[in-house]
């Protein structure tokens, strides 16, 4: 019987995918792409509670909507920064980019 | 007669003239040490006159101010002297006075140096006028900085490089006002959780019953924090150092009252507030007060840069004044008091004229010089004076202060004085033998260019020779005071009975 | 309802709107009176918050709340911004025609710590914790060709956004156990269940990234060091104080600490934080990195207050983060004098300041003492405060390793004067400061010698604004 | 219900639901996996589309229709195109190098490892936990609930929303958009 | 008027000479002669109050006893006056002090004619007797402490006068930290009387003590006070000082061996002898240390050819007369012979500082020789002062030595009295020895030799008339006037025994006898005796090598610790310190490398941590469930 704990486990089996591949992608586009599954694993996570926790209150869906927006405009910003570092490194490589260190 | 606030007054006149002197051009050289000496002049006599009008008979705080400060911390800018205090405020505007004119002929950006210099002294004297604690705490860590400064910015490199001495004695003293700092807030909490609400006065928390356990843990830290400050042994590396790095005015106020702050603040706070955990402690404080006396006595036999010798005996004298602070009587309190206040003068004296020499000669080394009483008598006076009264002779107020401090702990550890008591001798062989050694013997050509003391030279030397005679052979005109102030505390912790526990 | 007190946040975002537009449409020249005029419209709003500190109103069903608590962290940030934009003047000129771009980014960055600060829903925090931080991501980036700040600005925002998935995970649990995400609710629900625990660590860490506690804190140095200096001196002052504002809100109001003891787990972080930021500061040789490490240590501090969880700890975090926005900024400010006369913060660039512009010397050194907590100045009496709390709370070793470490810091904050007092000037001549940035270093100057020596008022602001906790 | 059971319920028999929530879920995690493991950047993009509809589909299945067509237009519309875009704006080597992993192998082990762990570790945390789930079944809560909830008690987000999305736009201009080197 | 009331003010008597000190020193030290006149003035207004103080005492059958005190440093538990205590005995020390003192200025006035440093000379002069004099009126411990140690700054500065050689400084400190050595046990000593009996008052103190059972107790303090006289009467093992101190001018050795310095020891004895006399113990250590003190610099000065180097040890060994005396019960004979060796020693020192001068500061006996054609005056005073210390009848050193011997016998110490009777014999022996070779020898090195200024000469003769006669005070026939009045505690007198007497007059004679036999007629070859027992003779030369001894120890004990203390500070404690603070470095530099600049790292470490926190808290609660 599916019940909440399997969409959570989902969401947050999802998480822990993007979780690794934001620790071991090279190519800063694949690591902005995990970002994005860690929130939409999140965004799971909210849909489901409130099915089985806050039906027909929208709160979950809410949160989730905003995440969207937000991740929207975090995608929009970070490819606006690889496309500028590129410009100057001709590079999307993380290892590339450590100038700043120590 | 308490309707002009003449504490206050005493305590920022030095801080005016510090914003007078900023506000100056550099140029005005001359403009900028008259305003100094002027402004610590005035304090001088202010505090001369409290001195002399405190109502010895009435004893007890006088000269109250009291403003409320803090309101949720209790803090009140609380002001007020006593017998305890009185003779350590004197010192400053005493060392402060003469300070001014041992750096005569600073240079360069003697602006900043007459600056710093004043701020100093303001911070010194803040410490023993305010019965707030929150408030000696702020005063007593202003001083850190300046110092830093000074010593960096106008200290000498000998042994070890300016920046090392100034760096060492300012983080030394630093981790030592941290525990302090914990052990004081931890007595705060707990003060108001008992007392019901804040309070800072130093009076009010004395009236507190703190658990025996708490009181003997925060003296701990405060023996630990206060006693950095006096150079405590094992926790006297920064002394030696620190002085021989810093200029001489910095190391007539350090060496001459700051350090006292250290034993002001053991006295006033630790036996105040604390008196079981300071019956607790006291025969820890005496074992390493006679590693102060003995051990350091020691090195400065072997010392050859006249800085460290004053340096490690300043930490040797230290020694009494643990010793005293340890024995927990009346007599070896009074003592303890009245020989930080003649130590102070005396090695202030001392500074005054090691830095007058190196000044001239470039060189601190005793064995570059000899015979220098046939180039400079009066320095060689203040040399002499300032010797004799380092190794205890009677008819200088250090003799006063020592043989006090004698009685008192020989009534209480007799083997512990016996030994602190040959400290006398070796003050005797390392003073005698420097002195002679520096003045005396064959006349040195390479010398006689060296200008003896004249002008404003002379001031510390008058000043503070004055100091050590007059507490030397009229002994009673400090001792009075003090006994007033001790006999109020050891009144106010007759609960415990006097000694160590044995 | 009384909507006239949202009018500070209203005004803010029309402030930062009319830049925008106004940016879009003028002539070079014309941007720089905007950025100027905008400056001016925020002192007004800062006037108006001043005034209304008192007045307080709950929105939309306690998703937004305008208290004294909100209140005191809207004039913080104003402070703040309006502090950096002073000290930024001649910095910026270096933006050219993006410069009313910069101005209105920073508005909006204002804008959302606001909210941060006033909102009573999980939700308007994460939204206004966004806001803020893709201002920051941009403006972090806002060097375009300078590689150290795009590097920065991408590092911040991959990380930046992790972060906000891990605080969103727990936002998502902590939802899920209590069925609401208004903070004031939560908290009658609160169970030890697993999954509450677990949603409370995750949103620790969400914080903990935002205040740059260790070990959440690698971002730190690198973005401060790349950053614009402005941008540097805001996310430092504001957005940290922005973390706290919410942390604090939602950690005192929805997690009774009798169900879970998470002071423990932030007293570990406090501890590491104050360690570890200053051992790794003594090791620095430019002055933005060092000062950035030397912020990490300071959050550290701030924690305490928050660890301790009691009306001295709280009184410290608030008065400790004012004085924080006054003592950093002015630090900043000199660097950012320095940096615009020589192109480089490394220690050796601020040699014989003293010499050159006693000024500059002084107020760095005043500042930086201030954040070592020497008296008599505002840092001080803000760590009193703070371990107090502390200590009354029960965590004695926490406040030996705050003062010890307080301590050490002195070390290299000295090391900076030292090189100020007596290092040799590479040239003899003043370093030249606007009247702005002059302005601000003054104001930093007096803030932080006023909070010191006279920490009453203040400490009664921060008093009146706790008082909604307890 | 703990962990057991949920292994319980999984050998006993499955609804139709519950068959269309492995399958969907299966597809999303596998294809999460891919974005994660393809060596090529394209690919990987691919992948994310397809997950992207697989959360879609999960919404779908939690009645909650709206979200999902907004998960379908947001991600696997714009999102995933402007990824596109910036792919091949910045595609300069063999399509095959262009996803590698990470250069230090040891950042890759403790990232794997730290990932299973935080998994692990949730997964109990949420296999132990009572969770308060409530009887009311509620239909799908439609676009206008949600309106609602945003012009009323949310209106301050949504507001600051809008500016947050301005502020990116403004934002993604200047910085993509640069400036030429004197 | 002062005159009634003498007593009330004897205060004055210590007071004049320090005022003269202060106004020298603040004022007239530009101007020599005014400095001479003051010193030399004030010095001579203490003399004549002192004989009427004298007059006023001694006006009465036993002796009129005045005492008075002002609070000087005094708090609960402690009081230290600066008294007055004019009893016989102070009245003695007064009026030997200020004569000796007096005549010694005068005498100076030729001596010291044309040094640069007069003006400082008589300065010290001035506060060396004022804390004489000081020291003698005292009424209680504290207050003789304070001047006590004064009279050794004194010292120091006067035997540093000529501070210019190194041979003087060195001298100088010598004898102030010997005498500190002694200090310390007179501290202790005061300490325990001040903890033990709570006050330092004499009076007070005989009160307490005499109702004082713990015998123990009051050996340790005696012993420990007695520390004292040994530091400054140069008692045995700190006696080094003496010798070197003439290194100061020989007016100054004059008054050190006479009056001041070294009788201070003493009179300390005679004074605290209350508490002596209540342990045997303690008397008997005394009285060892005397005589043995007595014997052994009688032997050295037999060898020594510097004519200040002999009168300084056969002061050492009249000093160990003295102490000796105390030991066997005879205070006033000691007293007795201080009162007369002050006399005629200070009478011997100026007849050598003469001398010296005469010879430009030549001082070895064997450059001189036939001397009293030259300088008759100085030769034939010199012989006097010589016969009296010799012990020879009638002179003033006989009686008294003869009292000493006496009380020696009397009670029961024999050997001490044939000790004391062969120390006399060696006494009359090397004093001739001296005299013969200096003064009649055939060496003509002193041809060019002339008598001294009269200004020099006066002393001399006045002190020559008072060693002849003062004697007599004390002698049988005027039945121990002296005796009585001086007893502090119950007359100490034994029968005159005129055997004894005769006894002691045949010893010195022999002395001299032998003297003449070897060193004028040259009987036997002195040369040879000392090539045959060359060991011993270097021995003695040489001071028993207790001088090199010491410094030994000085080398290589103290100096030795002091090095070992130094490393110890610079290795181990400040290395500890340092050692802290580089490892604080060290650590911060090894953390800095965390931030490696690498974006994933830093994530790495953020959810790192968020496993740790989320792991450890799950386990809390799980812990707590379970």
């Amino acid at each position: 019987m599916i019940g909440l704990s399997h969409y959570l486990v989902l969401g947050t089996m999802l998480f822990s995918i993007g979780l690794f591949g934001v620790l071991s992608k090279r190519n800063a586009i694949a690591v902005l792409m995990c970002v994005e599954l860690m929130l939409n694993a999140v965004n799971i996570n909210f849909v489901a509670i409130e099915k089985f926790i806050t039906p027909g209150t929208g709160l979950g869906q809410l949160f989730a909507i905003f995440v969207i927006v937000v991740a929207a405009a975090e995608v929009a910003v970070g490819l606006a920064l690889v496309i500028s570092i590129y410009r100057q490194k001709k590079s999307v490589n993380l290892n590339d980019f450590n100038l700043l260190k120590w | 007669m308490n309707n002009l606030p003449l504490l206050s007054l005493t305590l920022f006149i030095p801080i005016i003239g510090a914003i007078f002197i900023m506000a100056l051009p550099k140029d005005q050289e001359k403009a900028i040490k008259y305003i100094a000496a002027g402004s610590t002049f005035i304090s001088l006599v202010l505090s001369l006159i409290v001195f002399i009008t405190y109502d010895r008979s009435a004893g007890g705080m006088q000269f109250i101010e009291n403003i409320p400060w803090v309101a949720d911390l209790g803090v009140s800018y609380a002001l007020g002297v006593d017998g305890i205090s009185l003779p350590l405020l004197l010192l400053t505007n005493l060392i402060g006075f003469s300070g001014v004119y041992a750096s005569w002929n600073i240079s360069p950006r003697g602006k900043e140096f007459f600056a710093l210099l004043l701020i100093l002294i303001t911070g010194v004297m803040g410490t023993f006028v305010t019965t707030d604690l929150f408030i000696f705490f702020m005063f007593y860590e202003v001083v850190v900085i300046p110092i830093y400064l000074m010593v960096i910015m106008w200290g000498s490199t000998k042994r070890v490089t300016k920046e090392y001495a100034g760096m060492k004695l300012t983080i030394y003293l630093l981790i030592g006002s941290a525990f302090l700092l914990v052990g004081l807030i931890a007595l705060f909490v707990t003060a108001k959780g008992l007392l019901g609400f804040p309070s800072m006065d130093i009076m009010t928390l004395a009236g507190v019953e703190f658990p025996v356990g708490f009181q003997i843990f925060v003296y701990a830290l405060m023996a630990f924090g206060f006693g950095t400050l006096l150079s405590m042994f094992p926790f006297h590396g920064w002394s030696p150092d620190g002085y021989a790095g810093a200029p001489t005015a910095v190391s007539m106020i350090h060496a001459g009252v700051l350090k006292k702050i250290g034993g002001y603040g053991l006295i006033r706070i630790g036996l105040f507030i604390l008196p079981a955990g300071a019956k607790y402690i006291a025969p820890i404080i005496v074992i390493l007060a006679l590693g102060n006396v003995v051990y350091a006595a020691f090195i400065c036999l072997s010392q050859k840069d006249l800085k460290y010798i004053v340096g490690y005996s300043s930490v040797s004298h230290m020694g009494y004044v643990l010793i005293g602070i340890a024995a927990l009587n009346v007599i070896s309190i009074n003592g303890a008091i009245m020989m930080m206040f003649a130590h102070g003068v005396m090695a202030a004296l001392f500074f005054a004229m090691i830095g007058n020499l190196y000044e001239k000669s470039h060189t601190r080394n005793v064995d570059d010089f000899g015979g220098l009483a046939h180039q400079m008598p009066r320095l060689a006076t203040g040399f002499m004076l300032a010797g004799l009264a380092s190794l205890g002779l009677p008819g200088t107020v250090n003799f006063i202060g020592e043989f006090t401090i004698f009685v008192g702990a020989f009534s209480t550890f007799k083997v512990i004085a016996i030994i602190a008591i040959t400290g006398i001798i070796l003050t005797a062989v390392y003073i005698l033998r420097t002195l002679g050694d520096v003045l005396f013997g064959p006349r040195k050509e390479e010398w006689d260019h060296l200008q003896d003391l004249k002008g404003p030279e002379l001031v510390p030397l008058i000043v503070l020779g004055a100091a050590i005679l007059i507490g030397g052979i009229l002994p009673f005109t400090v001792m009075d005071l003090i006994n007033s102030g001790v006999g109020e505390l050891l009144a106010h912790i007759g609960s415990i009975q006097i000694g160590g526990i044995f | 309802m009384n909507y006239s007190l949202l009018s500070t946040e209203i005004l803010t975002c029309l402030i930062g709107l009319v830049v925008l537009i106004f940016g879009l449409v003028l002539p070079q020249r014309g941007k720089v009176v905007v950025g100027k005029l905008s400056v001016m419209a925020l002192l007004a709003v800062l006037a108006y918050a001043i005034l209304n500190f008192g007045s307080s109103e709950t929105y939309f069903g306690g998703a937004y709340l305008v208290d004294s608590y909100g209140n005191f962290f809207k004039i913080l940030f104003l402070v703040a911004a309006l502090l950096v934009m002073f000290s930024a003047v001649k910095y910026n000129e270096r933006f050219e025609e993006r410069s009313s771009e910069f101005y209105a980014l920073m508005i909006f960055a204002t804008l959302g710590m606001m909210v941060m600060a006033c909102a009573g829903d999980l939700i308007t925090i994460y939204i206004g914790l966004e806001l803020m931080t893709i201002s920051f991501y941009i403006l972090t980036a806002y060097l375009l060709n300078d590689g150290l700040s795009t590097e920065a600005g991408l590092k911040y925002l991959i990380l930046g956004a992790v972060s906000s998935a891990v605080l969103l995970f727990g936002m998502s649990l902590i939802y899920a156990m209590s069925g609401t995400t208004v903070i004031s609710e939560i908290a009658g629900s609160m169970t030890t269940e697993p999954a509450l625990i677990a949603g409370i660590v995750m949103m620790i860490a969400g914080f903990a990234f935002k205040i740059s506690a260790v070990p959440f804190h690698m971002w730190a140095p690198d973005i401060y060091q790349g950053a614009p200096i402005p941008v540097t001196t805001y996310l430092a002052v504001g957005s940290k104080a922005a973390g706290f504002a919410a942390m604090a809100r939602v950690f005192m109001v929805a997690f009774p600490l009798s169900q879970f003891n998470w002071s423990l787990a932030l007293a570990v972080l406090a501890a590491l934080t104050m360690i570890i930021g200053n051992l790794i500061a003594l090791a620095q040789t430019d002055v933005k990195r060092l000062l950035a490490y030397s912020s990490i240590a300071q959050a550290g501090y701030i924690l305490t207050g928050l660890v301790a969880a009691n009306v001295y700890g709280l009184k410290g975090v608030l008065f400790y983060a004012m004085l924080y926005v006054f003592s950093n900024t002015g630090a900043f400010a000199v660097a950012t004098a320095v940096e615009v006369d020589s192109d480089s913060t490394a220690i050796e660039a601020f040699n014989g300041l003293s010499k050159r512009s006693p000024m500059l010397a002084a107020v760095m050194t005043v500042c930086l003492l201030s954040l070592a907590g020497i008296p008599p100045l505002a840092g001080f009496v803000g760590k009193f405060y703070l371990f107090s709390g502390v200590i009354q709370s029960g965590y004695l070793w926490l406040a030996f390793v705050g003062l010890i470490m307080s301590m050490v810091s002195v070390y290299y904050y000295l090391m900076v004067a030292k090189a100020m007092y007596i290092g040799e000037a590479a040239s003899e001549k003043a370093v030249e400061v606007g009247s702005a940035a002059r302005f601000a270093m003054w104001a930093c100057l007096i803030g932080t010698l006023a909070f010191g020596l006279y920490p009453a008022p203040l400490a009664q602001m921060a008093q009146f604004a706790i008082s909604v906790f307890f | 219900m703990n962990l057991n059971d949920v292994v319980a319920a999984f050998v006993t028999g499955l609804t139709l639901s519950d068959v269309v929530f492995i399958v969907i879920a299966g597809i999303t995690v596998l294809s999460a996996l891919g974005v994660v493991l393809a060596r090529n950047i394209v690919h990987s993009a691919v992948f994310l589309v397809i997950t992207f509809l697989g959360v879609a589909a999960v919404y779908f299945q939690l009645n909650a229709g709206f979200l999902g067509l907004v998960q379908i237009m947001v991600y696997a519309g714009a999102i995933s195109v402007l990824m596109i875009f910036a792919i091949m704006l910045v595609m300069d080597v063999e399509p095959q190098e262009t996803n590698l992993f990470n250069k230090s192998v040891p950042t890759i082990l403790t990232g794997g490892y730290v990932g299973v762990l935080f998994f692990a570790g949730m997964t109990g945390a949420i296999a132990f936990t009572k969770w308060p789930v409530s009887s009311v079944k509620a239909g799908d809560a439609g676009a206008d609930l949600l309106a609602g909830l945003m012009l009323g008690k949310y209106v301050v987000p949504f507001e600051v929303a809008a500016i947050l999305l301005l502020v990116a736009v403004v934002g993604a201009i200047i910085l993509a958009r640069g400036v030429e080197d004197k | 008027m002062i005159l009634q009331n003498v007593l009330e003010n004897a205060w004055i008597i210590p007071f004049l000479p320090f005022l003269a000190f202060a106004l020298i020193g603040l004022i007239f030290h530009r101007w020599p002669k005014f400095s001479t006149a003051v010193s030399i003035l004030s010095i001579a207004a203490s003399f004549v109050f002192s004989v009427m103080v004298a007059m006023t005492v001694f006006s009465t059958a036993e002796g009129t006893v005045y005492e008075a005190g002002t609070r000087w440093l005094s708090m609960p538990g402690l009081q230290v006056d600066m008294g007055l205590l004019i009893d016989p005995l102070t009245a003695v020390m007064l009026l030997v002090v200020t004569t000796i003192a007096l005549l010694v200025q005068i005498y100076s006035i030729g001596y010291m004619h044309g040094d640069p440093g007069i003006a400082s000379y008589y300065a010290y002069q001035s506060l060396f007797a004022g804390s004489m004099l000081g020291l003698v009126v005292s009424n209680n411990f504290g207050q003789i402490f304070v001047f006590w140690e004064l009279v050794g700054i004194c010292s120091y500065f006067l035997i540093g006068f000529w501070f210019g050689r190194n041979s003087a400084k060195e001298a100088a400190k010598k004898a102030f930290i010997t005498n500190r050595v002694g200090d310390f046990g007179f501290l202790l000593g005061i300490l325990f009387l001040q903890i033990i009996f709570g006050t330092l008052n004499f009076n007070g103190l005989a009160v307490e003590i005499a109702n004082y059972t713990n015998t123990g107790v009051l050996s340790m303090i005696s012993i420990l006070l007695f520390f004292g006289p040994i530091g400054k009467s140069a008692q045995f093992p700190l006696h080094v000082w003496l010798p070197d101190a003439m290194e100061g001018p020989t007016p100054v050795s004059a008054l050190i061996h006479a009056a001041t310095m070294v009788a201070a020891g003493v009179y300390l004895i005679a004074r605290a002898i209350f508490i002596f006399n209540t342990s045997a113990e303690a008397l008997m250590v005394i009285a060892v240390v005397g005589g043995f003190t007595a014997l052994f610099a009688a032997t050295i000065a037999i060898v020594q050819n510097d004519i200040k180097r002999i009168l300084a040890f056969s002061t050492l060994s009249q000093l160990g007369y003295m102490v000796m005396a105390m030991g066997v019960g005879v205070m006033t004979a000691g007293m007795f012979h201080l009162m007369t060796h002050a006399f005629f020693k200070s009478l011997l020192f100026l007849g050598a500082g003469s001398v010296i001068h005469a010879m430009h500061d030549e001082q070895d006996i064997w450059k001189m020789g036939n001397l009293s054609k030259k300088m008759p005056i100085t030769t034939w005073t010199f012989v006097i002062g010589a016969l009296a210390l010799s012990g020879i009848p009638p002179l003033s050193g006989f009686w008294s030595k003869d009292e000493i011997l006496l009380g020696a016998f009397a009670s029961g110490h024999m050997g001490l009295y044939v000790l004391g009777s062969f120390v006399a014999f060696l006494t009359a022996f090397y004093m001739f020895r001296l005299i013969f070779v200096a003064f009649f020898g055939s060496n003509t090195a002193g041809e060019h030799a002339h008598e001294s200024p009269s200004v020099m000469t006066w002393p001399l003769i006045i002190l020559a008339v008072i060693s002849v006669f003062a004697g007599f005070v004390g002698s049988p026939l005027m039945n121990n006037a002296f005796g009585h009045y001086i007893t502090y505690v119950g007359a100490q007198h034994h029968e005159a025994s005129v055997s004894i007497m005769i006894v002691s007059a045949i010893i010195a004679l022999a002395g001299i006898v032998l003297a003449y036999l070897v060193y004028q007629r040259k009987l036997v070859d002195y040369e040879a005796v000392k090539e045959r027992f060359s060991g011993v003779y270097n021995l003695l030369y040489n001071k028993y090598y207790i001088d090199e001894f010491y410094a030994l120890l000085i080398k290589y004990f103290v100096d030795g610790t002091a090095k070992v203390m130094e490393w110890f500070d610079l290795h181990v404690i400040n290395g500890i310190v340092n050692g802290i603070a580089i490892f604080t470095g060290r650590a911060g530099t090894a953390l800095k490398y965390t931030e490696n600049g690498q974006v994933q790292t830093y994530a790495l470490y953020m959810f790192a941590g968020i496993v740790v926190l989320l792991i450890s808290a799950l386990c809390a609660v799980f812990t707590a469930i379970a």
